[in-house]
């Protein structure tokens, strides 16, 4: 089908991407020289604490803050009440469309209630971090404490605590008769599922849950905050978009865009945890109080109880097919939960879970429901995960059941070009059968493995890229070298990813652009880092920077040769005309000395989202069947990355997104208490995978080109976490025959299903 | 963190006196991994902070064959695990420091400070039951000795009294047809609390076929680590087999009384009591047989 | 506020005095007080190795080591590892083979890593594996930083 | 003319019509001619001049961020959808 957005043009030899540049940014890097939001100190600033709540639900009798203001260094404390009146006010904020900003503010501040524990009620300026703290202590909160509920499926029970009393569920614009956690009922159907499971010689349904599981960046959100007395307000911090930080602390204080200056640090890792605010409205508040600025740093125990984290859930997923493996239908029962506010991940959990596959009939019921968690946010691919836990295992068992190859039962039923999805559009050009066949032809697969209590598994995923705005704007200095501002904070090496894109356009080497992330005053607007967007959209935008410049470079040489820039052509850097013949940076060279104009281009796109990346992972396990312990011996993650651009930071995000999803497959996870209160809120006990946890983990990078972009590029990093959930359930049932349908798959979780068996 | 005052005596008496005197709550700092986390989480609190780790006595590590070992109480855990002999001699404990916390923890954490925090879980503590070591407290009423299995009380409580400090740790010299063991269950390969664990050391009568002397420490599975001394009598005189040891790990689930709590069920810690116990001895037996 | 305690020490080989509060770790001295902001704070209770530096030839979570016991201490940090303009071939490994990506897990890397390879020159995949264990990456997934040791020994080696 | 998929819990409006062509060059045109034929429709799409708070639009397999100026050729399929971030 032919593409309405083709703008692929086809390139076969490339003289930038593909390579692996040293990063731009690296050497401040590896010498602790980068400036992160944490490093910055101003003069006369302050540190703020915030309170937090100590029940997962409860009334504010009241808060005391007199004995804290009275202390010695301390400077002013902030409270719901600081926040303007922002009762029915929604803001248009991009992708999560309209925002409500009394929910966003009660998420920073606690307004009336508290939802979780850890919820923040009230924050404190003073001179140092210790005297914070200590005033911190001293903010006396009364509660009255409410019944409270973490687990989604008693959450949806009619005699549930209500978080919210006026909450109603929402089925596209229909609201249901009376209050409920249940925020949002969705629903996709195609064909007739009834008609389709009729057709089917197998049938396997089954149920899955998994618990709640957080992003877990290294750096714990940081902001500097200083509202100056022309009503300018500057913030440093670690954002995933400058701009969308900009937006929601403007909304949220109801004042003007303008007056927000967003200066993104560099950023310790963010996998869609650091889009929404925290902390920046209330330092900025602080900061106001006490005209002076205001530096505020999580610990971690407060990075785990009170932001983050992706939806606890559960699925009952059922699948029918053919003798001879074709599938006729396909039903998903998803609710996952979005924590202490509505508007979680259950949208794209409905349209990912059987997103791999051409059903003819499928039902897909999602629901999103509120608890008394933190408010869910996005981590990586957000929702997919869960609902390829349960769907690619359903496969898996398919695949048992009706003795065919579990990569050529996802074969004969992948989606491609032209497949319909239950969710309704069809796929343009995608490369899930390429993957598929990569991974039939990897060495990993072809291998032998022996050894008692040992297993392969294979699973499949899939992620959106999305689109939105991006701007960038270079000028060429003397010496040829181009200085690129570009609007996408960089959490992974994008800077070069882009940099090496208006190279490719240019025909100059990777070294010769220097890439700066530009902060909301320097830049044009550009939407967040997030959705597998930056090196497709902000690197779009490159390519028509590089268009710009080189035509601004042509005149150049055409005043140089006294000729019509029209006549001049271009190859790989080298403008030629007539006989004459300059490179880039010999014209470059040439503009201050002919008094010629500067050469500055611009650019700036809102390409919509389309692509869709595809990856597939195979694992091989050990189990210890007298402890549950799961071994990853080998790991192979392959994937469709459109066009690799830097094939390291390609893999890196394979091996970085796999190696997240290890962790919340075998022991990742909030553990509640009877209380509702989360009692492994640090590294120690929440166990993200160290580097002893894991094996190498190999990539092959699949080419399908992208037709929306022209170098074919398609986001790559969410995918990854998608896969490895289900990958290394399938491999612990080849190992031990055990089907694990709970995530984590943790030691005692394992030896009880395996005692149990026995 | 709450503020405090800070000490770092040169001597025994002088902190003796310090921890004696103190206004408030006294706290002995040794590497610290363990107290200024606490301090931090207002899970402890001090008013006075003693570096003991100037104290000559608590930073000494002489081993002899024949004496056995010394070990201050402040001695970081990596000089133990890079001490080629010490390691050679008691394995169990050289298991144990090279797993407490990782690297950069055992650069500070001691086995002393492991000990005095006194959690069910510390990792060092099955092995200085298992050694059979003795601990050397000091005070201003002089000095005694407690063996190891007596020292914990209660979850971070335990027999030092206000003054005292834990100077020394003294294991008895290698048997020499002795072996010993130390293994914990987590769910991570390393930084991880032990779920269960259990250290084992085993005496071999010469034809090592048959066990002459065995002790068995659990941890992790009880409000202190527990020497399981019926499945240690018990083992005296038994052949050194799987099926002996497996009955050993049966007998040492008698001692665990645990909870359940975000690292694992009660019944999935029992269960692994027996796994370790099991597992350790074997280990330890085949040390012994050289 | 509670008095301050005099603190003479060296950090990268150069002599340096303070004033400090006994509660406030080495992590916030050298940050704060030295302006030294290579070391990282990502969990504040010795988790996670991104405060990671040299204590008399140690690697130590600074973050759980107080200012005032570094007394007559020699500390190195990660500003220290490149000399007279050169990267350290630790550096360079991790640049070159991209062994990092938010960047903030690094410098506690690096350091533990420079460690490693002063003690074990030929450290197999293992060792590497379970002397990095207290540095968390959340972002790599560890492969890239592991080979980027394993190619910085070989380069050592040849030296 | 375009073709308009009915989301699944808008059919109770459609007596159970899945597909709809209708007239229109942009989003918000299409919808009109929806609420022509299915009164009560567009105050389940729509809030105000704007799209329902949560929903998308995707044009074919484009997903946009447009709202109802998005243009709709006569060839296109029209699809409502949940609003997708990213991480």
């Amino acid at each position: 089908m032919a593409h309405a957005n083709e703008l692929y043009l086809g390139k076969q030899d490339y003289q930038v991407l593909g390579k692996r540049p040293v990063r731009h940014d690296g050497t401040d890097k590896v010498t602790g020289k980068a400036i992160y939001t944490a490093d910055v100190q101003l003069p006369n600033m302050l540190h703020g604490k915030i309170v937090r709540s100590p029940h997962a639900h409860a009334r504010i009798k009241s808060i005391d803050a007199s004995e804290a203001l009275a202390m010695p260094g301390v400077f002013a404390v902030v409270t719901a009440d600081d926040f303007p009146d922002l009762t029915e006010k929604f803001a248009l904020m991009g992708e999560a469309g309209q925002v409500n900003l009394t929910e966003l503010a009660a998420n920073c501040l606690a307004k009336g209630k508290v939802l979780y524990r850890g919820h923040a009620v009230a924050a404190v300026a003073a001179a140092n971090v210790h005297i914070a703290d200590e005033a911190a202590s001293k903010i006396k909160v009364e509660y009255e404490v409410l019944p409270s509920v973490t687990w989604v499926l008693d959450a949806m029970k009619d005699d549930a605590p209500l978080l919210h009393e006026h909450l109603r569920t929402d089925s596209m614009g229909k609201k249901a008769d009376k209050p409920s956690n249940i925020a949002v009922h969705l629903q996709f159907e195609k064909g007739n599922v009834t008609d389709g499971f009729q057709q089917a010689d197998v049938i396997v349904e089954r149920e899955f849950r998994t618990a709640s599981v957080h992003q877990g960046y290294i750096e714990p959100h940081a902001v500097v905050a200083l509202w100056n007395e022309d009503s300018r307000l500057k913030l440093w911090t670690a954002t995933q978009g400058s701009f969308n930080c900009r937006q929601q602390v403007a909304e949220l204080l109801q004042i003007p865009v303008s007056q927000v200056l967003v200066v993104p640090c560099e950023i310790g890792g963010g996998f869609g945890g650091k889009i929404t605010v925290y902390l920046e409205p209330v330092a900025a508040l602080l900061s106001r109080k006490s005209g002076r600025p205001v530096k505020m740093v999580m610990q971690r125990n407060e990075v785990f109880e009170g932001t983050g984290p992706t939806p606890g859930s559960f699925a009952r997923v059922k699948l029918g097919a053919k003798k001879d493996g074709t599938l006729v239908a396909g039903e998903a029962w998803l609710a996952y939960d979005c924590g202490a506010f509505p508007g979680g991940m259950i949208g794209p959990g409905c349209m990912c879970v059987f997103s791999c596959y051409d059903l003819p009939h499928a039902k897909v019921d999602g629901f999103d429901v509120c608890n008394n968690k933190p408010k869910t946010q996005a981590y990586r691919a957000p929702g997919s995960t869960q609902a390829a836990f349960a769907c690619e295992q359903v496969i898996d068992e398919l695949a048992e059941k009706l003795n065919i190859d579990p990569i050529e039962l996802r074969l004969k039923n992948a989606a491609k070009e032209g497949t319909r999805r239950v969710d309704g559009p069809v796929y343009p050009r995608v490369g899930f059968v390429e993957c598929l066949n990569a991974a039939k032809n990897s060495e990993h697969w072809k291998s032998k493995l022996s050894g008692k209590n040992r297993g392969r598994g294979i699973a499949a995923g899939f992620w959106f890229n999305i689109g939105g705005a991006s701007s960038c704007s270079a000028s060429v200095n003397d010496d040829g070298i181009v200085c690129l501002v570009e609007g996408s904070t960089d959490i992974g090496g994008t800077r070069t990813s882009i940099a090496m894109q208006l190279a490719e356009t240019l025909g100059i080497a990777a070294e010769d652009v220097r890439p700066q992330v530009g902060d909301t005053d320097s830049v044009g607007y550009t939407f967040l880092t997030g959705g597998s967007r930056v090196t497709f959209a902000t690197g779009l935008a490159a390519y028509q920077l590089g268009l710009d410049l080189q035509e601004q470079m042509k005149q150049r040489a055409a005043s140089i040769w006294d000729c019509d820039p029209t006549s001049i052509t271009v190859d790989k850097g080298v403008y030629k005309q007539n006989g004459h013949s300059l490179t880039f940076k010999q014209i470059a060279a040439k503009i201050p000395e002919n008094q010629l104009d500067p050469v500055v281009g611009r650019a700036s796109v809102a390409p919509e989202g389309s692509t869709n990346a595809f990856g597939v992972h195979i694992a091989d396990v050990e189990v210890d069947p007298e402890t549950g312990k799961v071994t990853v011996l080998r790991y192979t993650a392959i994937q469709d990355a459109g066009k690799a651009v830097h094939p390291s930071y390609v893999e890196g995000q394979m091996q970085g997104g796999a190696a997240q999803g290890i962790g919340w497959a075998l022991n990742e996870e909030y553990f509640f208490d009877a209380k509702d209160q989360m009692r492994n809120a640090s590294f120690l006990d929440y166990r993200m995978p160290t580097c002893l946890d894991l094996p190498m983990i190999d990539t092959i990078i699949v080419e399908v080109p992208n037709p929306s972009h022209p170098y074919g590029v398609r986001g790559v990093g969410e995918t990854p976490i998608v896969p490895p959930p289900a990958t290394i359930a399938n491999a612990i049932h080849a190992a031990v025959g055990t089907r694990m349908t709970q995530l984590p798959m943790s030691p005692p979780a394992l030896w009880k299903a395996l005692s149990e068996r026995a | 963190m709450k503020s405090f005052d800070y000490a770092a005596p040169t001597s025994l008496a002088e902190a003796s006196a310090l921890l004696a005197h103190a206004n408030g709550q006294a706290r002995i700092l040794a590497g610290g991994t363990d107290l200024l986390v606490q301090l931090r989480e207002h899970l402890r609190e001090a008013d006075l902070v003693v570096d003991v780790k100037r104290i000559p006595e608590l930073m000494e590590l002489s081993f002899t064959p024949e004496q056995g070992l010394r070990l201050g109480a402040s001695v970081p855990c990596y000089r133990i695990y890079e001490h080629a002999e010490v390691s050679a001699a008691y394995p169990a404990l050289a298991e144990a420091a090279r797993i407490v916390g990782g690297w950069q923890i055992q650069s500070r954490a001691s086995v002393g400070g492991n000990l005095c925090n006194s959690s069910p879980a510390g990792d060092t503590i099955a092995p200085l039951i298992a050694l059979g070591a003795s601990c050397t407290v000091v005070g201003p009423e002089g000095t005694r000795q407690v063996a190891a299995e007596e020292f914990c009380v209660s979850p971070g409580k335990n027999v030092l009294r206000r003054g005292e400090l834990l100077s020394t740790i003294v294991f008895p010299p290698p048997a020499k047809s002795g072996g010993s063991a130390y293994e914990r269950f987590i769910p991570r390969n390393e930084m991880d609390i032990a779920v269960a664990a259990a250290g084992s050391w085993v005496e071999l009568d010469p034809s090592g076929k048959t066990i002459k002397n065995a002790r068995v420490a659990i941890t992790a599975v009880a409000p202190t680590p527990r020497f399981a001394a019926e499945a240690s009598q018990w083992l005296a005189g038994k052949p050194a087999t799987e099926e002996t040891f497996a009955q050993a790990g049966e007998l040492a689930k008698k001692v665990a009384s645990p909870i359940t709590d975000m690292r694992g069920t009660q019944e999935f810690r029992v269960h692994l009591v027996g796994v370790l116990t099991k597992r350790t001895l074997a280990k330890a037996v085949e040390r012994a047989r050289g | 506020m509670s008095k301050k305690i005099h603190v003479s020490t060296t950090v990268n080989g150069e002599s340096v005095e303070f004033l400090c509060e006994a509660r406030q770790s080495l992590l916030e001295v050298l940050r704060e007080n030295l302006s030294l902001t290579g070391a990282k704070e990502g969990c504040n209770n010795g988790n996670c190795g991104a405060c990671t530096v040299m204590l008399n030839g140690v690697p130590v979570n600074s973050c759980i080591v107080l200012a005032v016991e570094v007394e007559g201490a020699a500390i190195e940090t990660v500003e220290g590892l490149a000399c007279h303009g050169h990267l350290h071939p630790i550096q360079k490994c991790f640049l070159e083979g991209a062994a990092l990506q938010c960047g903030v897990c690094t410098p506690g890397f690096l350091v533990t890593a420079k460690a490693l390879l002063d003690k074990n020159p030929n450290p197999s995949e293992h060792d590497i594996r379970f002397n990095l264990a207290n540095n968390l990456c959340r972002c790599t997934g560890y492969d890239k930083i592991v080979k980027a040791v394993q190619a910085a020994a070989a380069e050592l080696q040849t030296r | 003319m375009p073709v308009v998929f009915i989301p699944t819990p808008m059919r109770d409006l459609t007596d159970g019509v899945t597909e709809v062509n209708v007239t229109g060059n942009t989003v918000g045109e299409v919808i009109d001619a929806l609420e022509q034929r299915f009164p009560g429709i567009k105050s389940r799409l729509c809030r105000g001049d704007k799209l329902a708070p949560g929903l998308q639009v995707s044009i074919d397999a484009t997903m946009t961020l447009r709202g109802l100026r998005t243009a709709v050729a006569p060839a296109s399929e029209v699809h409502f959808l949940p609003t997708i971030g990213g991480g």
